[in-house]
């Protein structure tokens, strides 16, 4: 039985381009980039060559605005953590959105143990923050706004360009969390205005477990990774050469099929979603119809929930995820699908349906097939939709 | 993830569905939790004779209802009120720690519906009153938050620590 | 030329058995630990054995008290901050000692910036801290001490057996830095009542950048990486599952050979030691001559100073170091050797030489050779080795 | 990390040594920092004649020091009063960025041994007193702290965050 991946925005396979510079890195025996003598210089030369690619993905001005870290996570906390006490005489105020990643939410908790105040702004339906709630929620003791680029559950885009220059005017720090954009999409910290950008490597088919943060000349933070010398001083610790290297050459490879990727990408939604209502009745899809992620689709089925469509479709051969896994481990309903207004047992029916490079229109209509077969089984077992059902018929 | 008894359990469910005239409907669980479940059942002379049941919920709770309405079935009522969550479990061969919780559903529906039979015999409801949702833990087999791992209280469905808001929007 | 690394505590080569297991890793495309199919199983189940394999390591009762991380830093700066953000209820001091290395020294400092209050207790002229100084520094309000295991500078181990049993005593935590010695010498968390425990696997042949820490079960810590659920919900991130993989295939290796290891490095000590004075005068040899790192050789000539001889063996195709590659950057005379009473300049011409598994006796001699004539160069230039001769020409 | 220039500097250093009876001496930097550096002169007819170093550093160190005797030499007094640690550090094809640090004692030590010349001269000091070790930054080229890249200001020789010590011991 084939195995098709529709949950790349839990897992995306390595580009081969990516997997080679990683297993050369690792055959070439690197030595310790900050070390004094030959074999550190080569180290040293790939690591700064690294960090000029991940500079021209983001159009950052300088290389020495990106510091290399070990995931999205990381990123997302030295930024809003690192502000935050960076800035603390400033004020003690933060303003972020209800739809946030766990990694800015629990940042954020945590920062709110230690007596900073959070106030978190709503969406609309579609998932899109309003650059004038932002405006309004900054108050004189405000020192940061910590608001996404795309979401990781339903796709949305925010405005982060206006919600910059709001920022900008009000002097507040810009952190967007663009974990599930960049390389996916064009971004332009200089264009944009933006002060710190967290980004990870996987999600343009680099390694896991390697990201990076941007933080604009003259922002001052304080290390999360406190130590030796590394990073131009930045995050201290020995450095992930081989997953750098990795990243980097998948950046190399993002850069150059971005527009093609978007394209294909955005063919297979369209075809996705005229043929889904010919399998299934009765579901939403969420998230903002244009201003979204190409390859992303959430999708409530009613009645059944997601995590059981999930198991019955992996038996099937499709692999899918009710939210992005790295939240998972929690049952409970999305906070994000409840922010756009979903009930609960809609919220509970939802899956994220993410497409890949490799990803076929064939693929979608045989996975389409499966979803309804699976969909058929689990509202034959469940009391909601029987419930739904008399109601229809009782009426 | 999941034993292969579950994934059994899970992909053909045992007595799916609905009892026409039920002498006794026990519904506990609901969408916030994720779960909600429904066990039906047909009692003669204090036996059920059948069972059936249907759950909105994620797989944990399908094979929880499937395995608890073939440990049911055939019981005496006096029998059937002893099988506890930790049975279920059992006959699963295991459940992730973070799907206990959802586990404890199973008896718990089941106990409710026996306790529905009972009213009914007694005059206390009318066939068609729901139950009352009502989550319980046992003492002996901890409960945990869905979200946390945070072990649970009684009568919490969440630990504290996890409740959704940051702070009311601006 | 050839190029001989005697810098092994700043670089090891890969052993093969981990770039094997790393290069399978990268090509077997491991999906996401946290996902809820089938790819995820896989990835799940390399994780966890990879985690069974550290708490063997160290012996650990439960591979739940590993947690991986990026790199030694990035345990130190969890332990640390970690325990202290976790019992500042109870108390705001800490115990450390004036020759740990820059990640517990820093993320120190930082925790002073928040308040907390360090008691940084002194060595002898071996570098070994005595356990009663720890006693005697403990207070009512001391809630975590931390004493590193090897000196990456001198190879001086403490007695940490006798300064867990302190802590215990006195109910406070106890973290050690022991990225240089894990994997080398034997450890055991059990037996010497450690409660927290950083260690890293470059220094055991491993990967660069991946790490662990041992948080014994009932010691709470509060993440330093705060998101996901990842890592039994104690470090979030997306795994850098390649490099998790190397680093469980090195200490597989490091089990198996680690007695023979140990005897190859004694020998090179024994050898080199015996060697140097055919080679070199008017030199020290820092470090405690018996409780050390059996692979490394803290070596002070004097009246030079040591980036020009790192340099000068350098251009002859001997790498060594002036001390760990991560605190360099800093031009200072090191805090470790002033820490043991050595002068200024003294401190200034010293070189760290580590040997590996492929080093012979040959290398050394080799070296000794190169290290012979760059010092005499070096010396006809420096005003103090003029002043010195000077005087002794004078008495 | 050094330049071809740097290196070459390095590995054959120009004008090691002693002048027996020098005219002028000028010794900055201490063993605290780093480098030290002695500079000796033969002078004659306010031309530098002969120049000679001695300087117990790092590559840099060494490299600024032989570099800055090339340029000194031949010089007039009033030429050679105008070379500049930024002439000597651009000589060398540049600097590391922590190094600048080191570099700033090159003309130093020159500019001192001037002094020393010229103080003689008007019978300030004895032939062998020894120059005070005197560490001033140009305003046009900025001093970073060797420990950690902080601006340096004036008469600092490392920054203030970098102090050495967290507490007294107990
Ligand atoms: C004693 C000690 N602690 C911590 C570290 C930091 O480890 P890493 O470079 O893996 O972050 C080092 C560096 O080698 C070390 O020697
Ligand atoms: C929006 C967003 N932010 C942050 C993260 C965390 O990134 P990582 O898993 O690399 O730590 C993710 C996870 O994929 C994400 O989707
Ligand atoms: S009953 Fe399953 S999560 Fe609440
Ligand atoms: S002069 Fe070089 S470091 Fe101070």
């Amino acid at each position: 039985m084939g195995y098709y991946n529709l949950d790349h925005i839990n897992f995306k396979h390595l580009v081969p381009e990516a997997s080679q510079a990683m297993i050369d890195a690792i055959k070439a025996e690197y030595g310790n980039p900050s070390s004094q003598h030959q074999k550190g210089d080569e180290a040293r030369e790939v690591l700064e060559k690294s960090r000029e690619t991940m500079a021209r993905l983001i159009n950052a001005k300088d290389p020495r605005e990106i510091v290399f870290t070990s995931c999205g996570t990381e990123s997302v906390n030295m930024a809003v953590k690192g502000l935050a006490w960076a800035r603390q005489d400033k004020g003690k105020h933060i303003v972020t959105c209800n739809t946030e990643h766990n990694a800015v939410i629990r940042s954020l908790r945590r920062l709110k143990q230690l007596g900073f105040q959070v106030t978190s702004v709503p969406v609309d339906k579609y998932g899109v923050v309003n650059p004038q709630t932002v405006k309004r929620a900054i108050r004189e003791s405000t020192i940061l706004v910590s608001i996404m680029h795309a979401n990781n559950e339903i796709g949305t885009l925010h405005p982060i360009g206006e919600i910059a220059a709001v920022c900008r005017e009000a002097g507040v720090a810009y952190h967007c969390d663009a974990v599930d954009s960049v390389g996916t999409l064009p971004i332009d910290v200089e264009g944009l205005g933006i002060d710190l950008l967290s980004f990870a490597s996987n999600p343009f088919y680099g390694p896991k477990g390697v990201g990076a943060l941007y933080i604009r000349r003259g922002i001052g933070l304080w290390n999360l990774l406190d130590g030796g010398a590394q990073e131009n001083r930045k995050r201290a610790g020995t450095e992930n050469l081989v997953g750098i290297v990795g990243m980097a050459a998948a950046a190399e490879v993002a850069m150059r099929d971005m527009e093609k990727r978007i394209e294909h990408y955005k063919s297979l939604r369209r075809h996705f979603l005229a043929e889904l209502p010919k399998y299934l009745e009765d579901y939403l899809i969420n998230g903002h119809p244009e201003q979204c992620l190409p390859n992303h689709i959430s999708l409530s089925v009613r009645h059944v929930e997601g995590e059981s469509i999930v198991l019955m479709l992996d038996e099937q051969g499709f692999a899918v995820s009710t939210r992005s896994a790295c939240a998972s481990g929690s049952l409970r309903a999305s906070h994000v699908l409840l922010s756009t207004g979903l009930s609960f047992a809609d919220a509970q029916g939802t899956l994220v349906i993410s497409f890949g490079v490799d990803t076929t229109t064939q693929i979608i209509d045989k996975f389409l097939a499966a979803l309804e077969e699976s969909v058929k089984t689990l509202r034959a077992i469940s009391p909601l939709y029987a419930a739904a059902q008399k109601e229809k018929a009782g009426k | 993830m999941y034993s292969k008894t579950v994934m059994d359990h899970f992909k053909k469910p045992r007595n799916v569905g609905e009892i026409e005239k039920a002498d006794g409907i026990g519904q506990i669980g609901n969408p916030v939790c994720g779960d909600m479940m429904t066990i039906y059942l047909d009692i003669e002379d204090d036996v059920i004779k059948d069972i059936k049941f249907q759950t909105f919920g994620c797989g944990a709770a399908i094979a929880v209802s499937s395995m608890l309405t073939e440990l049911a079935k055939g019981k005496t009522l006096e029998e059937a009120k002893k099988i506890t969550n930790k049975d279920v479990a059992k006959a699963l061969d295991g459940l992730p720690k973070n799907k206990l919780h959802c586990s404890n559903l199973g008896a718990d529906a089941l106990h409710a519906a026996i306790k529905n039979y009972e009213d009914r015999k007694a005059g206390k409801v009318m066939p068609d009153d729901n139950q009352e949702d009502k989550h319980e833990h046992d003492h002996d087999e901890k409960c945990y938050c869905p979200y946390c791992d945070a072990e649970l209280g009684d009568g919490q469905t969440f630990c504290k620590s996890c409740s959704l808001s940051e702070e009311e929007p601006a």
